[in-house]
Formats: C-alpha cells, structure tokens, sequence
C-alpha cells in the first residue's frame, strides 16, 4: 500500500474530491495546511503599511490506496487540481506498511476496501 | 397687564437665575441662557413674550420646539444609527469567511457616503417644500439646515430640523444597505459604492418624497406607510431583485458547493440589535412621543417575536429543527413587515402580522431557488416579500382604533385601503426595480460590476481590501 | 373666567398653530394634535379644561402622563432590551463551541415565546387588578391595553400602560433566559422552551405580582425589592438549582474532560452590554425620572465597578492571576446583588454591596463541585447566591436618606427590615425550586428533558440544530 | 390671591389625584408625590410655592432640574458608558490573537476602578469649587453626592449633581483606556492598573479641572474644548506616546514578524459602537438638549462620516484598496477630531474637520516607523495627532452663527482663538507627557513595566490572565 | 522505529490519550482533520435548505514509536478508538528512518526515550 | 528523496523558515498541531477552577528534500528551532518514493527544483 499526499490549492479540492470518487476511491483525509514555495503569499494591509506573507494557505490530501491503485489516483489529482500556475502544488508518495480499520479490527488490504 | 400675572413673572426671574444654565468651558451671563425653552414650556402664560424679548438664550430650542419629544427622537435617531453596523453583523456573519470584511464594509461604507450626500443635497431633494409632489427643493442643500427651530414648511414642527435630517438620514443610510446582501461575496467594491450612492439619489429621495414628504403624490394618495415598508424595505428588495439579476450566480452556486456562514453567533447578536435599533425605526417614525408611538412599539416588539416563533415553527415543519439563523431571520421578517403597520395596528394584529411574515418569509427563500436568481442572503425573499407583505398587511389591519388620525384613509373601506397599499407599493417596487436595472447598466458601461473569478475564489477580503477577516 | 385668562388662551392657539404637528405620511388638520399634550404640561391653567374640549389631539397622551417620565421609561425599556442578547452572548461565550448556538437560542427563543404569552395573559397575572394579592385578574389579557392612558388601578400612572405592559415584559424575559445557562450544553430545545413557558406562567407571573402589584402579600409585608433583586434573579437562581438536580451531570463532567470556552471575547463583550442595559433595569425601577432613578444609576453602576474588583481580587489571591472571566463575572455579580437595593442606598453602600458580592461569588461558583450538581455556567452561584446576598444586604443598607419614601419599612429598625428582606427571600426562593421540580417532573413524563449522549457528544447545535457556529 | 387663581389650583388637586405616583412595591400615599415635578414644570406660576409647601414629593427632582435635560443626560450618559466596552472590541480585535483578551481587560478593568476613585476622590477634585483654576475642592469627595438636586456651585444647574457625576465618570473612564492600545501586547497588567489609576488623579482630574470647572484657568484663557478633544484624546495621546518611550517595542516588531489582528469583525463593530457612544460624548457635552446638543450631533455624525471616506481616499491613493480596519480608524479619527469643536462649527465645516483628520491620521500613523517607537494600536497617530488637529480646527472653523455663546472667545478673530487653542493644548499634551513619564518612571523602581520575552511570546492571556480568548 | 498514525474520532480523543499513557507512551502529535469515507458527513440547515457535508471532524494522532511497541500501540488505540459505528476511522504504519530531539540533537531511539 | 518531519515550537517558526531559506530550501508545508510529551501543558483558569491541558501547541514542518540535503536541512532545524527547554520538538525523518510537481505533472527530483 501507498500513501499519496497531495499538498493542493483550498479551492480545488471539491474538483479532486469529485475526481476521486468517480475512481471509486472514497476514503481520504484533508488538512488545512499553510505552504512556502516558489507561490508569493497574500498581501495583507493594515492601516497603510503591508505585510507579504511567506505562507499561502493550501490543504493536504491522503489518500492510502493500494499499490495497483497508485497510478490512477495521482493522475487523477494532477488533472483535477492543475490551474497551471505557480503554487498548484506537489505530490508525495511513500510506502505504508499496514493499515487497520478501527472499527473492525482488519488488517491490510481488507482495511481500506 | 392683569395685576394676577405679576406675581408669576417675578417667580420665573428667580427660577431662571436658579437655574443658571452656563455649561461647562463657557463663561456666558448665567440668566440669558435656557429661559426660552423653559418659557416654552410654559407657553400658556401671556407673560412669556415679555420675559423672551428681555433675555433670550441664544443656544435654548426655539418656540414650538418639544423638548420631551425631542429627546425621544434624539434616542430613535441613536437607535436606528445603531442599526447599520447590526446589519454590518448580521450579514457579515452569514457569509463565508473569506468574505465577512467585505460584506460589513457594504453597511458601514453607506455611514460615510450617504451621510454625505444627505447633508449636500438628498435631504432637501426628500423632505424639501415640493410642488409636483416629485421631488423636493433645494432649501436644505448644502447643509443648510437650521439646528433650534423647525423646518420651514411646518409638517414637523415638534423637534429641529436637524434632528429630523439625522433621524431620516439614518434611514437612507440602511436602505442602500439592506441591499448589499443580494450582492454579497462577488460585487466590487467601487462599483457598488457608485449604484447605491446614485440609486439614493436618483430612487430614494424620491420615493421618500412621494410617500412622506407633506405634498408627496403617494402620501396623498392615501397609501399608508408608517415607518418605510416600502420606502425602506420593498424598494429595497426590488432592487436587490435587479442587482442579482445584472450579476448572476456566484460561481460556488453555479458549481453546487456548499456556502457555510463563517459566524453565526455574530448574525444572531446582529439581529438582536436589530431588534433594538427597529424600535427607534417604528416607534420613532411617530416623531413625537404619543400615543403612536407606544402603540408602535408594542406591534414592532410583537411582530418580531411572532415573526421568531413563525419561521421556526415553518422550519421544525419542513425540515424537522428549528435553527438558529431561522431565530434571526424570522425576527427580521417579522420586523420587516410591521413597519409599515406599526402605528395603524393594535398589539394582537401586530403580533399577527410578524407571524405571518415568519412563516411566508420563511418560504420565499427558496424563491431564489426556483427562479434561478442568486440572492445570496436573501433580500429578495425577506425585505422584498415581508416588504410587500407588510404592506398590504397594513391594509387589513389597520384601525382606527389604534390610530385615530387614518380616518380619511380608512373611508373607503378596508379593501379601498388595501388597494391603495397596493398600488403604492407596486409603483415604488416597479420604480425601484426598473431604475436599479438602468443604473447598474450604466455603471457597468465602464467598470465592471462584478469580481473576476479568481477574486471570488480569493475571497473579496483578500481581493478588493487586501485583509483577512481572521487570524485565528 | 375671569378676564385674566383670555389672553393665555389667545397664545395658545398661536402656538398651536405655528406647531402644526402633522406628522409626515399623514394628513390631519394641522391644529389638532399635540395640542393636548402641550396643555397637560401646562396644567395648572384655569383655562385648559376648555381648550381641551375645543380640540382634542386623538394621538396625544391621556391627562396625567408625564412626557419625561416616559420618554425616559421608554428609553429604559430598550436598555432592558438589549439584556437578552446581551446574555446571549455572555453564555454563548462561555460554552463549548459545539453549543454557542444552542446556548444563544435559549435567550432568544424567550424574546419571542414569552413576549407572545405576556401579551395575552402573564402581564395581566402580574399587574391586574388583585383581592387575594396573590393572583391579578384578567382585565388587561388578550393584549387589552391602552396605549396612551395608564393603568386602571393607579398604581402605575405617569406612564401610559403600554409602555409599562413593555417595560415589565423585559423583565419577564430574562428571567427564564438566566436559567438557560444552568442547563446549558445538556438540554434539549423543545423541553427547555415547555418549562420555561410554564414557569413564567405558573412561577413568574405569580411572583412578580406578589412583590409588585399594589396589592400583592409580600409588597404589603414590607419587604423590599427594587429591580428584582428577589423575583428575577434569586428566583430564577432556585430554578436553575432544580433543574441542574433534574438533569445530572454533563458527560464532559463526569468523565473530567476539560471543558473550554469557545469565545471570550463574546462573553466580555455580553458583560458589557448588560451593564449597559442593567441602568435600565434597575434606574427604570423608579418608573419615572426622579431621585430614585438617579440614585439607582449611581449604586448600579458603583456595584458593577466594585463587583468587578471584589471578583479580581478574590481570583488574584487564590489562584495569582486577575482573569477576563472573572472581571465579566464579578461585574454581573455586584450588578445581581445591587438591583434589590439599588433606588434604596447610596453611592458609598451601593460600591459596597458590588465589592461583597464579587468577592462571596467568586467562591460561591464552586459551591457546585462540594456539592456534586452540574451548573453549567453558575447560574446558582452568581444568581441565586447574589440575589439572595442582594436581599439581606438591601435590608443592612436601605437608607432614609436614599429613599424618603420607605419611612414605613424602616420603622421597625434595619434588624427588622432585614428579616423581612429574608423571610422574601425564602418564600420566593422555596416557591420557585419547588414549583420548578414539579414543572420540570411533569415535562419529563411526557418528553425527555435530556439530550442523548450521543447528541452531547455531537454538541447541541449539530444535534439540536442542524448548524454549526463558525465556520472559519 | 387674586380670585383668578383659584380655580388652577383646584385643577391641579384635581390632576394630582389622578396621577397618583405610588410605584410598583412602594406604598406611599398618592397625592404626596410628583407633584413637585409636575409644578416644577409650570414654574411660572404664582401658585406652586403654596402648593409645593403643602404636599412635597419626596422623590421628586429639585425646582430648577429640567427633566427633559435630565432625560437626555441619563441617555447621554449610558452612550458614553456603552464606549469602554466598544473600545475593548476595537482595540481586542486589532492585537494577536493571544493577546485579544488582554487588551480587552485594559479598557474593562477601567470601568472599574476609575469609577471608585471617581466616587471617592477624583470627581471632586474635578468638578469641586476651585479657588485657584488648578484643582478643586473635596466638597464632593467620599461619595458626598446630592441626587436630586444640582451641583451647589451652580454650574450646571439644569442636571441633578449625580447625573453630572456619572456622566463625566464615563470620560474619566475611556481616557486612560485609550492610552492601552499603545502598551498593548506587551505591559504588565499589574503596573498598567497602576499606572492609569495614578494618572487618573495626577493627571485626568486636574486637566478636566482646568479646562471644563468654572474657574478652571485654561477656561478663563478663551481656549474652546466642547467635549473633550484635548482633555480625553490629545491628553491621552500624549501620554500613551510616553508609554511606548518607556516600554519599548515588542519583540515581534524588533524581529519585523507580521503582525495580524486576530478578528476585525470584532474591530469593525467596535468602531460601528464607538459612533453610536460617541453621540452622546460629543452631543451630551451640551449637558442640555438646546441647540448646541443637536449641532454638535450633526457635526459629529458628519464628521465621522467624512472621516472614513477621507482615510479609505488616502489608502486607496496610496496604496489601491480601500479597508475595511481604514474604514474603522476613519471614523475613529474623524470622531476625535470634531470632539472639542463639535458645539462650534456649522455642519459642512464639521464634515471637514472629518475629512481632514481621516487624510492627515491615514499618514500619521506612520510616524511610529518613522521615529521608531512602538505604539502598538496607533494612539499617538490617531488620539494624539486627531486630537491637536481637533483643537487647532476648531479654532479655525469656531462660528458664532453656531454657537452664539462665544462671541468673547472670537472677539479677537479667529487667528486669535487659533493661538488660545494652541496654547490650550500644548500645555495639556507636555503636562500629560511629562506626567506620563514621571509616574511611569516611579512604577519602575518598584515593579517592571513589562511582561518578560517568553511571557511576550505565549501572549498576554495565557501569561498574565491563565486565559485564552478562543478555543475554537 | 515506526510511525503509527490513527484518524479517529474526536471525541474518542481523551481514551486514547489515556490508554496511550497507561502503556508508557507519552510522546504524540495531534492534528484537527477532516476525513471522507464510509461515513457520511453532518447535514447543515441553512434557511430552510440542507446541505450534506462529505466531509466529519476527525483527528489524527502520530505516535512514533519502536518498532517492538507497535503492536501494543496499535491495540490501545483500536480499543480505545473503537465505538463500532462507521467512520470509527484507519490506522496507518509506516517506517521511519531516524528520530532526532531538537532539544538535545540525540537520534534514533535515544531521541523517543 | 526523504521526507524531514519536524514538530516545534510555534514561536521558532520564523526563525526555522529563515535558516531554511539560507540553506536555499524554499518549499516546506506547514500544519498547526498539538503535541503531548515531557512538557506540561498550558494551564488555564475558569471561574476560579484551573485546568493543565495535556496537549501544547506545536507547528509540524514538513520538508521533502534530496536524500543529499537531509543533513543539512535536520541540522538547520535543530540549530533554528532549539531553546534547551522540555518541549523543544522531534523530528523525524523518512524516505518518500515519488514527488510529483502539480502544476507540470515532472516526477522525482525535478519537481522539486
Ligand atoms: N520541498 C517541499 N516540501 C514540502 N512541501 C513542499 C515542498 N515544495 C513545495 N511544497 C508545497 O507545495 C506548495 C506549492 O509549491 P510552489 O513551489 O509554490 O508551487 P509549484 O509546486 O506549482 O511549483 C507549497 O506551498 C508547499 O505547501
Ligand atoms: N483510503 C483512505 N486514505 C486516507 N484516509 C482514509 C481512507 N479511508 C478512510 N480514511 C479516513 O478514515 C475515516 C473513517 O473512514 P470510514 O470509511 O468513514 O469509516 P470506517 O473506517 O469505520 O470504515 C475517514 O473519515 C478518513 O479520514
Ligand atoms: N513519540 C512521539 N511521537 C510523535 N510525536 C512526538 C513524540 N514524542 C514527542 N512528540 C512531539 O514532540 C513534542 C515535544 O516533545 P516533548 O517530549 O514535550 O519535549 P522534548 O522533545 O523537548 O523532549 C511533543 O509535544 C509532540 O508533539
């Protein structure tokens, strides 16, 4: 199993989602998250003087899938969340050794079904 | 000189030095001022003129001037200031967060710019001496309007002009307003400064003119129309109907997501000042602290409770919960719709009337929903329907019995009346509807109306005033 | 008549006819209104009855109202008003963030339930007419009553009895919200609305009579209760106690979870406005602008002050940090405590009252955790504590010099005075606990009181709701 | 008597009975009271003295309290009340979001011990008589306050003593809270209660002795101050500048960390509050309804007006979008500096002193950068520069036409009074700066002014108070 | 050493904690989540409309731990955690390279002790 | 490629983002969290009660870097985000499989030049 963590813009992640499920992948986790890269954060003014922040806020997706589905579901986001300019984000994968579903006590593969 | 007012002339000598009146940092002679008004007060005594010509106190109210009604209309007119940034809450809450800034900016920005414009000029257009019945004169433009004595024409000869300028421009500033929730989260800015500042030059002053203003076509009518239901709320209304008509959807709407409110505690204690400033609004459209007054009081507080009890009651029906925004919005559309009523109406009826609006407004929400047009909170639904509603509303209900003074408009018959509160408000919707449109077309033949989509999904907050609502 | 009269009359109608008072919208012969207000101010004069004859102003004050006394009631009125909201937001803050709506809905539902009931029937229970002093008749129910004449009974009659019937409704309001806050984060909605309804019908209604009617048993035994120091807070503190003991425990609770208040700021903001609005309240009391009414403001606002310190001092000593919360609170406590006392005492005495109480409630909050009962934000411990202190101290430093007007309940000593002041305190308190179990246990034959654990866990404004507070 | 008035006094037994003012939970006899009031009113006549002599209400106001006055005193009096917790919002929603509550409990925390000092001591070293311009009597010490009788020095005759009292009370209370934004986020909140409190006695009482007591030596000058433009906001300016002289930056300001206000919402209805209170600061500063009252409303409301629009121009100049914290700072700005001329100036000068002041603070706020100290909520920038240009403005656009009450202070013609103006407040703002500097200094060798690094970096709440203002 | 991730519940938070300091683990970071799956999200009113949401409040818990621990860990949590109703949520495991303790610079196990 | 995992203190967040910045890292993700360790909570009072949270607020940065820059980029950490004190942070280090860029669909080390 794979894990695949897409660091996306806050405002594409209705399209991703959608993209997802038309996969069949259902199972995801989000977190707000604030990203530095090459993208200029907000300027923000108060009273005349103006702050350019380092940080411009983005939201993580995971989503764990098996190996087999890896490459569906990355093709999927890029698609979904490209804009095409600076700041649409990276994607990170990385190998997950197990997974348990909390509810029922299984293992592997049979978790994330 | 009768000898038995001798002795009276000599009491208020004394009275008046007692009551030495220098104000604090002023070194004026103790006895010249604050005679007058207390003189007026004692107006029945022939001995007044006398004791006036001797020693006038040059900053007292001027003869004719009620000091007990103008502080009353001082509180309504603090009363209904007070109102704009409750709106300011009350919308701002309801938005996303991204654009809670920007939607309280549409309320307080009307405290600026239409203040303005009152004192220079729209003032005098509403409530100067009019001979058409159209438009007024330009007696009080440019800031000429007396602060002692009472307007020259006479129709509100109780309290100083001034304070009748300030107690209607708070009106005119909550009007424009009230609108800006139809194109919350995607007009910009400039351009909306510019449509509501035209629009009450070019619609409001008008239509304030024609149904209060003394010689007012509509006012001769016979269209009752107590505290602005139409003026304020279905003229309103009908232009929101216009502005999100020139707009269209926000692209969340098109796209079918979900539009959570980003406070809603904040919409719940606008309404609750809401609440606070309406009495001001209806009790003090009576412009003097009678017997219309109180009575508007006690159906504005009434139909704002009924008008809470209404929506929720629709809401556990339809939906099975009763919310609180559902709270908030009945209580406004209760209010909305007593306001033209609530001097004509008795306590019952008036409760009445909110509970009706709660639960009609609490329908016509989804009107939006049905005609395709994007309101995004619901002025249409609560100002334009409760507006209308209220109107022909006050048709039905209004009694002689609570105000004596509707004779004449209650000749006819009730159903004459309800016609009239029909036409009267068809007109002043139409007008308002039609003249909105030509105005946001104008405008939009150099800028545009509308933020970019980008903008949008930013958030006007960070797009159009580079700020955050937040920084939790 | 005398000649000497002639000539006042002549000035008369000149100043009625520069002071052409139709008000805008209406059209009424300029000379008719107003005039008779205008003469009642200057009543002393032979030749008013006459006048008054001639022309009637239909929307004019009835004889005998003072225009001050109830523009200043009026004003009270909309202070006492804003309480509600006020209290909305100072328990919204406090609980959890999944219940700030619920929280906030069970002070607002009561502005729309219980201003209905008010109006056709507790208003009637409370100030009608009593033989038995313990109940009054039903003379103003059904939302009988006059707009611009006082009461029937007298008792009240510088003011017209709408506004009183107002004035008196807010008071009627808070009471039930105050309980909220003893059941917050635990209670389901419809339940909590049933009792409340019923105890302001079976509860307050009766209560408020027994104290404030003219006739009512207990303001006969002398004991003294300016603002509600008894009727508002010490009872609506005994029915938080019976319910928190109906209810149990929140999970959160019992499971020791730590439980954190979602916004502060709202909380201190809602303090604010209640102090604001608590002049109302307790100036209002004198139900006219006299000695009493300023004497009231001056021990209020001292209280509020003085409570605050007391509450920051207790806090800083015990555990070494002043907190906001506890400035919030000790500032609520010294204005409970104040408001049985507050048009009895001077400034000194009113500061001291304030300081006892912030510093008696500051422990009397954890009363709750010796005694094992689950008062969500220490209603029992600001409220039934405070009012109850209030009461006993009102009977240690009630003044003659403060108040002429209580020679009588004075005469059998300050000792005297003080057991009266408790023996009210008992009766309303044990009446209120007693009545609410019984309320309470009824309610839940038909209906659980209770939200489940499930929803609890949820929060109330999901479960109960269907909405979230912020969305941020 | 002559027989011509025997018949009015009949009507007025009449009337008196009638108008029996025993209230709720009091049971005096009827006839007794009121009617002082009531013939206070009808002063003019011969009759009252017997009539007074006879029946005495004990309650009632003393002959030559006006009550309409007294009425729009109390209300003037809860709005400036209303302005400590406005403040609070302004302020606690500009800091960062670990500092918001504390920043909160410094205009909180003023609300209660300056008013106990104010009972005690500082309203009579104000307001008692002075014999040498510097600082009055203690006539009026240890809470020695008539409530219904004026001041015994006859100064404001009109408003019983202890209204007079609460009223200034409000301005003693916002000055030193003003002061806070500029120590926020970083003073301790021990040495900032300190610190206010000794300046409240040192510094607030004497200056407001000076410029507003009778024989106070700045009002004998001719300089014109109407409600406080150097006393509250120049003064307050001034030495909230020798706070940050003496405190120094914050680290986040040394390491140029953004700084981002946690909730403008909360600063934005702040500012919508502030107006609303200061219509009864500036307004009220008439200390009568005449017609100073109704001009210095108009002026203000105008002024505050132009003032957002002025600051919104100026950023949208400088820097392409208008805010929504400009739009609040705007009106801030623009209500300052109409305060000492609010009662001088016509409307359309009244809107430029706004205009001028939200263009000129736009700029000066960034003084701070410029001369490198920290004043964290632009105090020097908003209070200290608005302010000095309130004062010089007035002196510019004084005008006889609106007040005719200061023909002598524009004897010398208005380059004059712009001189007297000058001097007035330059001899306010070193007298508070220098203070300012003194007792600060004189804190410091007992106890540091300023919260350590780390306690600067976990924020004020949780550092100092064991509080957070959000768990959300 | 191994990093045991759990998307739970949150009000399941307070077990867990518990649970997890009774068996000696007292190192643990803690994120506001916000899952997709199985479960379906809380339904919004808004005027009269209802909204479903896709996505429930979840938190997230990261223990990273020995690799000898993982099995108790992972037991603790899905007994705590567990309430048998869908969206009870997933444990992940992963492998993870090296620790090191700001605080001190030490790594590897020493850097968890 | 690895994945550097750090959770510290929220107030050294700055100075981290600068030390980074030196190095010439300039892409990082950042998550508010809350971390449970040897450090005490904050402790809070309410009406006179106090409660000790056991949970302090942490900031996680995530740093995906080129297996050649991993020592520097801990060595910035640490240097950065260390005051000596309990509750300075951990971080952890782990290895990711692929990195994709967004915006251009590039894999490996060139998505994240
Ligand atoms: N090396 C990295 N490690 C972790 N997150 C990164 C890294 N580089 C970029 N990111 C995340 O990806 C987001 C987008 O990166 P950015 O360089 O701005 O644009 P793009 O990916 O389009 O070139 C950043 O805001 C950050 O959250
Ligand atoms: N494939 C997945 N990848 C990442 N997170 C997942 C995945 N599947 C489920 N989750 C997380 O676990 C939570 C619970 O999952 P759900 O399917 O609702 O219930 P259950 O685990 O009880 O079957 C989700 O809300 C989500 O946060
Ligand atoms: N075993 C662990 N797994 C995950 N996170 C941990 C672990 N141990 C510590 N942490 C994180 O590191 C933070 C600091 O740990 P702590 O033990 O308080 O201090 P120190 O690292 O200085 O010894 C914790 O708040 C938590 O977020």
């Amino acid at each position: 199993m794979v894990k695949i963590e897409a660091i996306i813009r806050p405002q594409r992640l209705e399209a991703v989602q959608t993209a997802l499920e038309e996969l069949d992948v259902h199972g995801m986790t989000v977190t707000e998250v604030k990203g530095m890269g090459k993208q200029r954060g907000a300027t923000y003014t108060y009273r005349g003087s103006q702050y350019t922040l380092s940080l411009s806020p983005k939201v993580k997706i995971e989503v764990v899938a098996l190996d087999g589905d890896e490459k569906a579901v990355v093709e999927a986001i890029v698609k979904s969340a490209q804009t095409g300019e600076v700041g649409d984000g990276k994607i990170f994968i990385a190998h997950i050794d197990d997974v348990v579903r909390i509810r029922t006590g299984e293992r592997g593969d049979a978790a994330l079904s | 000189m009768t000898p038995c007012l001798a002795s009276p002339e000599t009491k208020i000598d004394e009275y008046v030095k007692m009551s030495d009146p220098r104000r604090r940092g002023n070194s004026i002679p103790g006895n010249l001022m604050k005679k007058n008004r207390f003189l007026a007060v004692a107006a029945g005594l022939a001995l007044s003129a006398a004791a006036i010509a001797d020693t006038p106190d040059p900053t007292a109210m001027a003869k004719g001037i009620s000091l007990p009604d103008s502080v009353w209309m001082v509180v309504a007119t603090v009363l209904v200031l007070v109102m704009t940034p409750a709106l300011a809450m009350f919308y701002g809450g309801m938005v996303r967060r991204k654009n809670a800034l920007s939607s309280m900016m549409h309320s307080f920005i009307m405290m600026g710019v239409i203040s303005i414009v009152w004192l220079f000029l729209t003032y005098s257009l509403a409530f100067g001496k009019t001979s058409n019945g159209f438009i007024g004169n330009l007696e009080y433009a440019w800031g000429h309007i007396p602060m002692a004595h009472a307007n020259t024409d006479g129709a509100v000869p109780n309290i100083p002009a001034g304070l009748h300028m300030l107690y209607q421009l708070m009106f005119a500033i909550i009007t424009p307003a009230l609108i800006s929730g139809a194109v919350a989260e995607r007009m910009k800015f400039g351009a909306y400064v510019a449509f509501t500042t035209i629009w009450s030059i070019v619609v409001y002053a008008p239509i304030a003119c024609w149904v209060w203003n003394d010689n007012g076509w509509l006012n001769k009518l016979g269209a009752l129309d107590f505290a602005g239901g139409t003026v304020v709320h279905f003229a309103s209304g009908m232009a929101a109907l216009a502005a999100c008509l020139m707009l269209g959807k926000r692209k969340a709407v098109e796209n079918k997501e979900p539009i959570l409110p980003n406070n809603l505690t904040m919409t719940l204690v606008g309404a609750g000042l809401l609440w606070f400033g309406w009495i001001g609004f209806n009790a003090g459209s009576a412009l003097a602290l009678n017997k219309l007054a109180i009575g508007a009081f006690v159906a504005t507080h009434m139909a704002a409770a009924a008008g809470m009890i209404g929506w929720l009651i629709c809401e556990k029906l339809r939906i099975g919960k009763a919310t609180a925004l559902g709270a908030a919005s009945g209580l406004v559309a209760g209010l909305v719709a007593i306001t033209p009523a609530a001097g004509y109406v008795q306590p019952v009826p008036g409760a009445l009337i909110g509970f009706i609006a709660g639960i009609v407004c609490c329908y016509s929400v989804n009107l939006k929903y049905r005609f395709g047009f994007d309101d995004s909170l619901d002025v249409v639904g609560v100002h334009g329907v409760g507006g209308f509603l209220g109107a022909i509303l006050t048709g039905v209900f209004a009694s002689i019995v609570a105000n004596p003074t509707i004779a004449d408009q209650l000749k006819g018959g009730q159903l004459m009346l309800i016609f009239h509160q029909f036409i009267g408000a068809i007109v002043i919707g139409a007008f308002s509807f039609v003249a909105s449109l030509i105005i946001l077309a104008t405008i939009k033949a150099f800028t545009p109306l509308r933020a970019t989509e980008e903008e949008e999904i930013e958030g006007m907050d960070e797009a159009l005033h580079g700020e955050a609502a937040y920084n939790l």
